[in-house]
């Protein structure tokens, strides 16, 4: 193999770096190597410490130990520019370009080649230096196209390109394929081949594993923040890689829950369609139930709750909450009807950041408090949202003078959790209910949904954190590319029968792949 | 009230330290621009003594009244982050549109009634311009300052053309007293004017301080995504608030027209930087979210303040504009360094 | 910290700018006068200004002025302010004859007199004397006298009025002036164009340029103020018909008002006549019945101007009593 | 589906165009005067002052500010021009006029980009600051031009009116910085992501401050070219100026949120204004719909604008089922 006929060393080196946030240790130290001329699968669960591993070699974050090495040199980048400089390249999956620019322009957007003494972009090089970037990336498109024209996949090849004229010698992809038709995916394979035999050193992170096992040489595994294993693709395929990327359940404590789900259908969904976000999503969720969806990213998980929520216009299919069907959904009609959203934008669509507690709370049912024409009852409002505020255990007390802004993670989530226990809500839809909140904080947002739960709510909880929805739900549905793609009864929780399920291809039939 | 109290909470948290932290939480203040009329009135008493006559206090209070009474329409619109630079327009077809109803010589209404339909025309004519402008915003998806910039054009060249139908020249008199008498006389020693710009003044802040419409407006101005999740109806919010500003300025017209005793087509053309001005040295961000009734009662009063005092002295019209701009100038510096200071820490 | 020290100072700052920038104007004890104009758009109204100022000033009287920029609630506000300083008589200028009644009420009741300078307010019951140029036997005659020039010459001709703004009842006075003495020719003249200015220099001329563009056969023009000078010589210069009399091209060209380009115009042959008002009697005519006013004396309520025309024919008898004349010749030996 | 979104979007950018074309059938049906190349050469003329405006106006859009200012700029420095430069050869007057309205706009760049006061309010201040030192140094009388400068009017290069000479060199050099140099490529990157911008290393407030700065000299040189066609300016002088010119560059397709438009469109809708105007002059209609007229076509054009941004965003929206798309 090409990989063990290597260079005499390593072009890129981790060794034992570790990193905190909030005293949280999420990295253990990580260690692994890339050569040049490889392609590197890094795989893992959400939450497993590839994207810190990854935004440390970018320079987005610093260490807080180990050390870095590139083609020999100590390395430790300050910010992206300088790990930029350095030769390495971060292609994130919120792609960094200029819509309203062409494609070359936005190639050399920061250091245009002037003619001469004449402060005038060399069209003529420009134009020649595009072209040669373009057919590196196989890109046959003119270098004067806007790139607010091109597909996604197109615009990710011209920042492919980008990181070829920056001279980068390592390539870092963070889930490239996810938004790709698979005539795109095909193309990017081919690229990455093609710079693998130039010497450039890749890696690939993606929870598409056929697509890792198809262009990765080796794959490394993270977990909780280690290293599990790495070895070469041709001894590994995609079950032992699931089995090792889900290891044992550790530490996670999910409170008890003394009900059972009741008979009585509180949302029921069926046929849902939006062309290019979800297919004929069909499922039930009963009263006193946890619903879990488990999906991986870009899987439409949270796209689906928008389409339930009325967020997002739907072409057909229906909705029904506690039997009422939902004709025009939109937020407003779906909260009358008894639908909450949690969502996991926080900052731009949970909390207003600037208002305080009482303003956050009382905006979802300000009716309920209304008084003569259209008087909002302050105190009482105060008084309700000082109770919601001690029944979700909030930090402070002082609801009225307190901006949302200024509290932490976790009570700005549980801001919101309680902004939506005004309404009642007969369903509760969690989007990532404990994205970037700590231990404690965790532990307080399951007690308030068995509590919901145990007074006759339904709860729709869609979470990365596969532990998380293994532990809250009774049921779990899989989706995938905006269809559902398994359906698992507690009793029947198994985590690699999910995530398996989560990963099962759909949509038009894929092309065999050697 | 969230800002203001948030800053204060804050400074508590550090008072005693310095004095200049006691400084600090004044300059932050929604206070200031009171202190400021109070220091700038002091100042002005050796060069201008008539400033601390009654007389002149009674102008100054007339003066602000109509002024007043637009420039809450704006706040409610800067509010919501939009603008509004359609009231002139509205302030001068509302103008000659009441004015054609209700004049004794060939209007279209006679007898005790003419004056109070009137009133309700001009009314609906700043409530339909309002809600053109809403609707092109919330439907037709066009920029507040684009829409009202045409939409005051348009309603601007309507109110001359209006005129002509009704004037061989460009105005409309021959008021009825009823009408006029809002413009001149007193209820119980107060002016109709002043009662009239308070009781706006109150309800505005009623509205504000203690409605579902009040939160709906902050919560739209704060972030408009936010407020679509939790069910805010937000179209419906930003079409209130254009259409309480365009009825708000045809309030202020009925004011204007009744003290001038003449329907005019040109009677609000110029006043839109005061208008603006006014709402912005009081405290009020152009960004939304932010903005209170009394932050505008104070900034109206510093700027008819300045007014009076130019006039008095018989200062020049350049005079005047420079220091208006200069002082507009500094009250956005000031925001932006309060903005800074509180994004800080 | 440097933050709030810096906000302290420009608080500071902004107070003792207010306050010292006054001090300047600061007038001493003993009687005022208020000049309150709508604007001071052309060299009519700011030798008006300055003639009145300067008398007041040799009579022992403070002066205080105000311009409203064509805002009539502004002026409205300007007025009273000045009845709250209690000045002795106010020379106004408005914008609207109509909105000026309730300032007029206003300094009636406050009993300090009030003259119109240059425009009459509408009819009321409000007292107040207006001291007016008799615009439209003014504009007729020196009209008149270019239609003669016409008539003479042979031919048809093709006319333009620029009018002003039709809230000003001297320039609608000027217009129908005009009218009536082009009727009385209607053989040899057709007014193929009636151009609104609003006395806004920028429209005049885009309203000429546009006018000649769709009548390149215009040979009659009339402006209804001369202020606009500048714009319609542009334009006649671009649309090749600037031309002294005499020259085929010549476009007989009548004026307004007396302005020093008048005159030289007239001296240079491109003006045929022009309608003056005489602004030095007007300023007097104000003055004294403002001072009439202050002894308790009941002036008519309209003062007349009466006016003239100089034409080619007269100018050299004539223009010493042309404002514009004078002010050429001060500002040529000065 | 999407072809028709696509269709659709072709159809509302051809609008402005397609209204071109509404104007000139309408006007030349009802006046046949109108489609004649003296007139067309009479309102590119009379349309000069306004497209070089729009076009430094421009400048200031792509960034996403505004600049309010750009009315006092012209008569500020026709006041300095009419009656401190009246003995200089023209040249020489074009220069300092350019030099001081630079030197406004770079107050205004300073306090946007520099001090961080929204652009709106910085410029409104300034716009009143400018016309208040203009008319103290003019006493608000009308300022004469000299006849070295108003001359220049009708003076031809190569058989082509000054005006026109002067809107084509401003447009070709406005043309070549914001098309052809690094500086322009950065203007339409800051317009469009301020934060992206600056994270790739473009040093954003220096490129807003120096929009800023083009924008007041080219208001410098649109007032030189108005002056020289007036002959004179009075204190209403560049009143509005503004909004004619925001609205050129609107009608142009340039957008209010910043990064995309450009100078082609600012002269496109100088000229639909001006057009629509010098129609109504011709066909004779009453004056008081001008502004009814002109109003109107801004206002369907800045519908027609919100209509396409809103559809884009749509067809940008990121899916996760591709194939259902492409």
């Amino acid at each position: 193999m090409k990989t063990n006929q290597r260079a005499d060393q390593p072009l890129l080196s981790v060794e034992g770096i570790t990193k905190s946030f909030f005293g949280v240790r999420v990295l253990h130290g990580v260690s692994f190597e890339l050569w040049p001329g490889e392609a590197l699968g890094l795989v893992g669960e959400n939450g497993s410490g590839k994207s810190t591993s990854m935004n440390i070699l970018g320079g987005v974050h610093q260490p807080d130990g180990g050390r870095m090495s590139l083609a020999g040199q100590l390395y430790a980048p300050q910010s992206p520019r300088e790990a930029g400089r350095a030769g390495i390249a971060f292609i994130h999956q919120e792609l960094n370009l200029f819509p309203n620019l062409s494609i070359e322009e936005n190639l050399f957007i920061t250091d245009f080649p002037k003619r001469g003494g004449v402060p005038f972009i060399d069209r003529g090089w420009v134009r020649k230096r595009a072209r040669e970037l373009l057919a590196e990336v196989d890109l046959d498109l003119p270098p004067t196209r806007l790139v607010g024209n091109l597909a996604q996949g197109e615009r990710q090849l011209v920042e492919i390109a980008k990181a070829l004229h920056a001279d980068a010698k390592v390539l870092i992809l963070d889930e490239p394929t996810t938004s790709l038709t698979r005539r795109e995916v095909e193309r990017l394979f081919a690229i990455v081949n093609r710079l693998k035999s130039r010497g450039v050193g890749i890696i690939f992170i993606s929870h598409a594993l056929e697509d890792v096992m198809h262009v990765c040489e080796r794959v490394t595994v993270l977990r909780d923040g280690a290293v599990v294993g790495t070895d070469l693709r041709e001894r590994l395929n995609v079950p032992a890689i699931i089995s090792m990327m889900v290891g044992r359940s550790i530490d996670a404590i999910f409170p008890e829950r003394s009900t059972k789900p009741r008979e009585e259908v509180a949302l029921r969904v069926r046929g849902l369609t939006q062309r290019g976000v979800a297919n004929d999503v069909s499922f039930d969720i009963r009263a006193g139930e946890v619903v879990g969806l488990s999906g991986l990213m870009g899987s439409g998980r949270s796209e689906l709750a928008r389409l339930i929520f009325g967020l997002d216009p739907i072409e057909s299919g229906t909705i029904e909450v506690a039997g009422t069907r939902l004709m025009r959904p939109t937020p407003k009609a779906s909260m009358a009807a008894g639908l909450a959203f949690l969502t996991e934008d926080r900052r731009n669509e949970g909390l207003l950041m600037d208002a305080s507690i009482v303003d956050n709370i009382g905006l979802t049912f300000l009716k309920r408090f209304r008084v003569g024409p259209g008087f909002v009852g302050g105190k009482a409002l105060n008084t309700t949202a000082g109770e919601l505020a001690r029944m979700v255990h909030l930090s402070t007390d002082r609801v009225q003078d307190t901006l949302a802004k200024h509290l932490s993670g976790g009570n700005q989530q549980k801001v919101v959790i309680a902004k939506w226990l005004l309404r009642r809500p007969k369903v509760f839809i969690l989007d990532e209910p404990t994205r970037g909140i700590d231990v404690g904080a965790k532990q307080e947002v399951y007690r308030i949904i068995n509590r919901l739960v145990e007074e006759g709510g339904a709860v729709f909880l869609i979470s990365s954190e596969i532990e998380e929805v293994m532990g809250l739900s009774d049921r779990i549905l899989t989706i995938n590319k905006g269809e559902i793609t398994g359906s698992f009864e507690r009793s029947g929780f198994d985590r690699e029968a999910i995530l398996a399920a989560a990963m099962a291809p759909v949509g038009p039939k894929r092309e065999a792949t050697a | 009230m969230l800002v203001s109290e948030a800053v204060s909470r804050r400074a508590e948290r550090e008072a005693g330290r310095s004095r200049w932290k006691a400084a600090a939480r004044f300059i932050l203040s929604e206070y200031l621009v009171l202190a400021l009329c109070v220091l700038y009135t002091l100042v002005m008493i050796p060069f201008v003594p008539e400033i601390a006559t009654v007389e002149v206090w009674q102008n100054i209070l007339s003066d602000m009244m109509p002024l007043l009474i637009v420039c809450l329409g704006q706040t409610i619109v800067l509010i919501i982050a939009g603008i509004d630079l359609s009231v002139t327009a509205i302030i001068s077809l509302a103008s000659v549109v009441g004015a054609s109803i209700m004049t004794q010589s060939d209007g279209y209404l006679s007898g005790p009634l003419a004056a109070p339909a009137a009133m309700a025309a001009m009314l609906l004519v700043g409530a339909g311009i309002g809600l053109l402008n809403g609707l092109s915003i919330t439907r037709l998806n066009m920029p507040a300052f684009m829409v009202t910039l045409a939409t005051t054009n348009f309603f601007g060249g309507s109110a001359i053309w209006y005129t002509t139908f009704h004037s061989t020249t460009t105005s409309i008199y021959d008021l009825p007293d009823m009408f006029i008498s809002i413009g001149d006389r007193d209820i119980a020693g107060i002016p109709i004017a002043v009662v009239i710009a308070v009781a706006a003044a109150l309800i505005v802040h009623g509205v504000l301080a203690y409605t579902i419409l009040g939160r709906w407006l902050y919560a739209v101005g704060k972030n408009p995504r936010t407020a679509y999740v939790s069910g805010v109806p937000v179209r419906t919010t930003i079409l209130s608030a254009f259409i309480l500003s365009g009825m708000l300025a045809a309030l202020a017209s009925i004011v204007y027209t009744a003290r001038l005793q003449t329907g005019t087509p040109i009677l609000g053309e110029r006043i839109l930087l005061d208008v603006i001005g006014a709402v912005v040295i009081g405290g009020t961000s152009l960004f939304g979210g932010k903005g209170k009734v009394i932050w505008t009662v104070f900034g109206v009063l510093f700027l008819v303040l300045i007014d009076t005092t130019l006039k008095l002295l018989g200062a020049s019209l350049f005079v005047i504009y420079v220091i208006k701009g200069s002082v507009i100038l500094a009250a956005a510096l000031l925001d932006t360094l309060r903005t800074r200071y509180l994004g800080v820490r | 910290m440097n933050t709030t020290r810096r906000q302290f100072t420009i608080g500071a700052l902004m107070a003792a700018a207010a306050g010292t920038t006054p001090m300047l104007v600061q007038a001493q004890s003993g009687k005022t006068i208020a000049v309150l104009f709508d604007g001071l758009y052309s060299e009519f109204w700011v030798a008006g200004m300055q003639i009145i100022k300067d008398e007041m000033k040799k009579r022992g009287y403070a002066v205080l002025e105000g311009i409203s920029d064509k805002d009539d609630s502004k002026q409205f506000e300007q007025v009273r302010a000045m009845i709250a300083r209690k000045v002795d008589g106010i020379i106004i200028v408005q914008t609207d004859s109509k909105a000026v009644i309730p300032a007029i009420r206003a300094a009636n009741r406050a009993n300090i007199p009030m003259v119109h300078f240059n425009r009459p307010p509408a009819e009321s019951d409000a007292y107040s004397v207006a001291v007016v140029a008799d615009n439209q036997t003014i504009a007729r005659e020196a009209v008149l006298h270019s239609c003669r020039t016409a008539k003479q010459a042979g031919g048809k001709f093709k006319a333009a009025i620029l009018i002003g703004n039709l809230g000003d009842p001297n320039a609608i006075q000027r217009r129908d002036g005009f009218q009536e003495a082009v009727s009385q020719f209607s053989d040899t003249i057709e007014v193929v164009a009636r151009i609104p200015t609003e006395w806004n220099s920028d429209k005049a001329f885009a309203g000429l340029t546009n006018a000649l563009q769709a009548n390149p056969d215009i040979n009659f023009l009339f402006t209804s103020s001369d202020f606009l000078i500048p714009q319609i010589t542009q334009a006649l210069k671009s649309a090749n018909k600037w031309a002294p009399i005499g020259d085929p091209k010549h476009v007989i060209f009548t004026g307004f008002d007396g302005f020093p380009t008048a005159y030289e115009l007239m001296e240079q042959k491109y003006m045929d006549a022009c309608g003056v008002q005489n602004l030095f009697f007007e300023t007097k005519l104000a003055i004294d019945a403002i001072i009439q006013m202050q002894e308790g004396k009941k002036p008519e309520k309209v003062l007349l101007d009466p006016g003239f025309a100089i034409t080619q024919a007269n100018m050299m008898e004539k223009r010493e009593e042309m404002w514009g004349y004078t002010l050429l010749k001060q500002k040529k030996s000065g | 589906m999407n072809s028709r979104n696509r269709i659709t979007i072709l159809l509302l950018q051809a609008a402005p165009y397609l209204l071109f074309l509404a104007i000139l059938l309408v006007f030349g049906s009802l006046s046949d005067r109108f489609l004649s190349l003296a007139n067309f050469t009479n309102i590119v003329i009379q349309a000069a002052p306004v497209a070089i405006l729009a076009i430094g106006m421009t400048f200031v859009l792509l960034t996403a500010e505004i600049d309010l200012s750009v009315g006092a700029v012209m008569y500020l420095t026709g006041c300095i021009l009419g009656l401190y430069l009246g003995g200089v050869p023209w040249p020489i007057g074009l220069m300092v006029v350019l030099v001081a309205s630079a030197l406004l706009g770079a107050v205004n760049g300073a306090l946007v980009a520099y001090l961080g006061i929204t652009s709106f309010i910085a410029t409104l201040g300034t716009l009143f600051i400018g016309r208040g030192i203009a008319m103290s140094v003019s006493n608000t009388a009308s300022v004469y031009f000299p006849e070295a400068i108003t001359s220049l009017n009708r003076a031809t290069v190569f058989g082509i009116p000054s005006a026109i000479v002067a809107v084509a060199v401003v447009f070709v050099i406005a043309w070549v910085l914001l098309q052809q140099t690094p500086f322009g490529r950065q203007v339409y990157a800051v317009g469009q992501d301020r934060d992206a911008a600056t994270k790739a290393g473009l040093p954003a407030r220096r490129i807003v401050f120096f929009c800023f700065v083009i924008s007041g000299a080219l208001a410098g040189m649109a007032g030189f070219v108005s002056s020289t066609q007036i002959g004179a300016i009075t204190a209403s002088y560049g009143l509005q100026a503004e909004f004619s010119a925001i609205a050129a560059a609107v009608l142009g397709g340039t957008s209010l949120f910043g990064g995309r438009g450009g100078v082609k469109g600012a002269l496109f809708g100088a000229l639909l204004i001006q057009t629509a105007a010098n129609g109504l002059v011709i066909i004779n209609a009453n004056p008081y719909i001008y502004p009814l007229v002109t109003a109107g076509i801004i206002f369907i054009a800045v519908a027609v604008d919100g209509l396409r941004s809103h559809m884009l965003e749509r067809l940008e929206r990121r899916f996760i089922r591709p194939w259902e798309i492409a």
